[in-house]
């Protein structure tokens, strides 16, 4: 990447470089002629991270929390040996820590340093979580930030704002909606929204499942 | 470092832009820069800390044009050649012109990818005891360095409330300045809004970190 | 406001580059725009906290990629368009095309300019005595204020000695929040190296910032 | 200026952009057309701030308060009014303030948060002193910046960094060189540097000029 390149395009997270393209191509080259990455790796990695990990997953787990208050007790106790722990979700990573919605307190989730995220459970990071808007403003006013994400909070909850600055990572479990009592764990699954998990946004009602 | 990757509290970027059903990756390359990164952390070469702080020494207007993917491209390449991985030959013609590479050990296969997947574990055992317990009240370290720390600008020569003990942990700013791992006790502190933000801030918000002992005195 | 403009104690911005010879202006555009600057100044529609205030608003890649004249074309035209000076058709046109402002009272003329030369004077006089006398600790508000505020965030929530009282000036703080001078008696605090950017600094070092009155608090 | 074209253009403080050429063009025919200005006046601020004004002006003040142990000690005490009381000086404006340098304390001036400069007596500010590295760098470590000037100091002297952050300007009154006695005011004026009334640099010594 020459010095010379970064004037040429926007600063959207949108972009198509050839000069980028070559160079991708390059360092991936060199790592398999040098032996150090079989050809098929990247392909896998691309695969897993597009298709097996993602917001359904950390979902799957908010909706065990729901339905299981055993389960949503060793989650908050310790999120990585809770997960690990239950055979049929897959293994996640060190140390995550599950943080709870409650009436009284609203949790939210940012990395002001860079853009730490809980990959196993939540898959890629989407661009805003990753953009100077929401690291810089989410810190000192997060009640504009979640207005903005259409979360309107009633003027008394208490609000946490979790700076990821080590090797921890955090997941919201949001509060279950109310006259949901009926629901099987998969399809209150379905309520759990991926910025719900992050702390931004809140989860679905079975009005807007109907609706979309 | 104070670069401009540290963010928080800071104004004047423009508003937060969420997608309607934003893509995985926005462009194909970008799945194998992921795919790259994951690789070369996999290789055990030089850890995240060292990536980060690559990061942190992009310039500000570069930091802030650039995409994330495009940032993590510089920092892979510039990394891989400060370490020798590989050299500006081998990048310019896009291949390996001197075999094995000298300094790696591991070799990332099929077989072996289950591993590039899962975060790796940054917990150490150590004979030390925890410094500070729950409840405590702490105040953050001043410091300005021009090396790597995670204690961020805003919460800087405050005092917060330990709330967590997280375990004993790699010391991200150790590794950064001398390759050492030097781990150390790691804390969630809890800071009061106004302790932050001043009297003027919304009263119902308090900001946490994870903060290694070594960022903490007792008050 | 905490934009990029508060440059103080941050990192990542490259090397300082002096120019031999430096020419006044590096494009014959540039003189022009000082000499519209100043005479927008000495018209009296806005005083200078409202320009900086406006560079202010200046969002962060475009206050670094721009270089300091276009700043102030940027501020000048932006201001000027908020304040009703002229429409966005007339710029377009680049003449006037509804005869002279409505909001203007004062005309610089060649017997006037004299005028657009010299610095403008702050001082107020007030029935007030100052609060704090020279030698007295004080310390620094904690603010991270949207609004305008001239007490950079290097120099905030810090320990400092008063080391002279500068008389009593207008207070840029209240000129951009809500119109008025508000006169505050304005003092120069110095900050030991140290209590700013940590033991790790320079021990020779100290700052000094003018501070107003109503930033600073008593020990 | 559109939102387009700041990706246009390098981030030196050099560009020529036709667009922000019509857009000065524009704004000076609109205050000239609305009366607010008359047309001869840009042309005049211009030649003012390219001629008149410059750091020969602060050079002489420099030179006097060396000579002149009363001038230096009202100088010291209000620059403004001590510097507006003597004949042959132009009118400055408030406030001024005159800061000394000694062999045990050197100060550094700098505005961090914008860039103001004392134009009345230096003219017009160079671009490094509006520049980010400078305005980000010199307040925490002056020495290194101060090295890169080219002004080595011994490692016991005191810096004072003085942040221009109201209305009042700084200028710093260099040390008067070892063996000037014989030098008349005019003589010692050519040895003030502009750098050295800002604190990034020595004045000139003798030899130097005799290289230049």
């Amino acid at each position: 990447m020459s010095d010379s390149h970064h004037h040429d395009h926007a600063h959207s997270d949108v972009s198509t470089l050839t000069d980028i393209q070559k160079r991708v191509k390059a360092l991936e080259s060199i790592l398999v002629d040098k032996g150090l990455v079989e050809r098929d790796v990247i392909d896998q990695i691309i695969e897993h991270f597009e298709n097996k990990v993602g917001p359904h997953v950390g979902a799957r787990i908010v909706a065990r929390a729901w339905v299981s208050p055993e389960f949503k007790k060793s989650l908050l106790a310790d999120a990585t040996n809770a997960i690990n722990g239950e055979l049929d979700f897959a293994e996640v990573g060190q140390h995550l820590i599950a943080v709870e919605n409650s009436d009284e307190l609203h949790n939210v989730v940012v990395c002001t340093l860079c853009s730490c995220y809980p990959w196993d459970v939540l898959g890629l990071p989407p661009v805003w979580y990753k953009s100077a808007p929401y690291r810089s403003r989410v810190v000192s006013e997060p009640r504009s930030v979640l207005e903005e994400f259409g979360l309107d909070l009633p003027q008394d909850t208490k609000i946490r704002i979790w700076d990821s600055t080590a090797e921890t990572r955090y997941l919201v479990i949001p509060q279950r909606p109310k006259n949901t009592e009926l629901m099987s764990e998969a399809e209150l699954a379905d309520l759990v929204t991926r910025d719900s998990m992050i702390g931004t946004s809140d989860v679905l009602t079975t009005a807007d499942q109907v609706n979309t | 470092m104070n670069s401009i990757h540290d963010l928080g509290g800071m104004q004047g970027f423009g508003p937060i832009a969420p997608e309607d059903d934003e893509l995985t990756f926005h462009l194909s390359w970008e799945g194998r820069v992921l795919g790259l990164q994951r690789s070369i952390l996999f290789l055990g070469l030089w850890n995240i800390d060292v990536f980060r702080h690559a990061q942190e020494k992009i310039q500000a207007i570069d930091y802030l044009s650039w995409s994330y993917y495009e940032r993590w491209v510089h920092t892979l390449t510039a990394t891989a050649l400060e370490r020798g991985l590989f050299d500006q030959d081998e990048l310019r013609v896009g291949k390996s012109l001197s075999g094995e590479s000298p300094i790696a050990t591991k070799k990332l296969t099929m077989k072996s990818i289950n591993k590039a997947y899962v975060r790796g574990n940054f917990e150490r055992i150590g004979d030390s005891q925890p410094e500070f317990s729950v409840g405590d009240m702490v105040v953050t370290k001043q410091t300005h360095t021009s090396l790597h720390t995670r204690l961020p600008r805003y919460a800087r020569d405050k005092l917060g409330t330990v709330i967590a003990i997280r375990g004993r942990h790699v010391f991200p700013d150790s590794v950064v300045a001398h390759g050492s791992e030097d781990s150390q006790w790691l804390y969630t502190v809890e800071f009061e809004g106004c302790e932050l933000w001043g009297d003027a801030v919304d009263p119902t918000i308090s900001n946490l970190i994870d903060a290694f002992e070594p960022y903490l005195s007792r008050v």
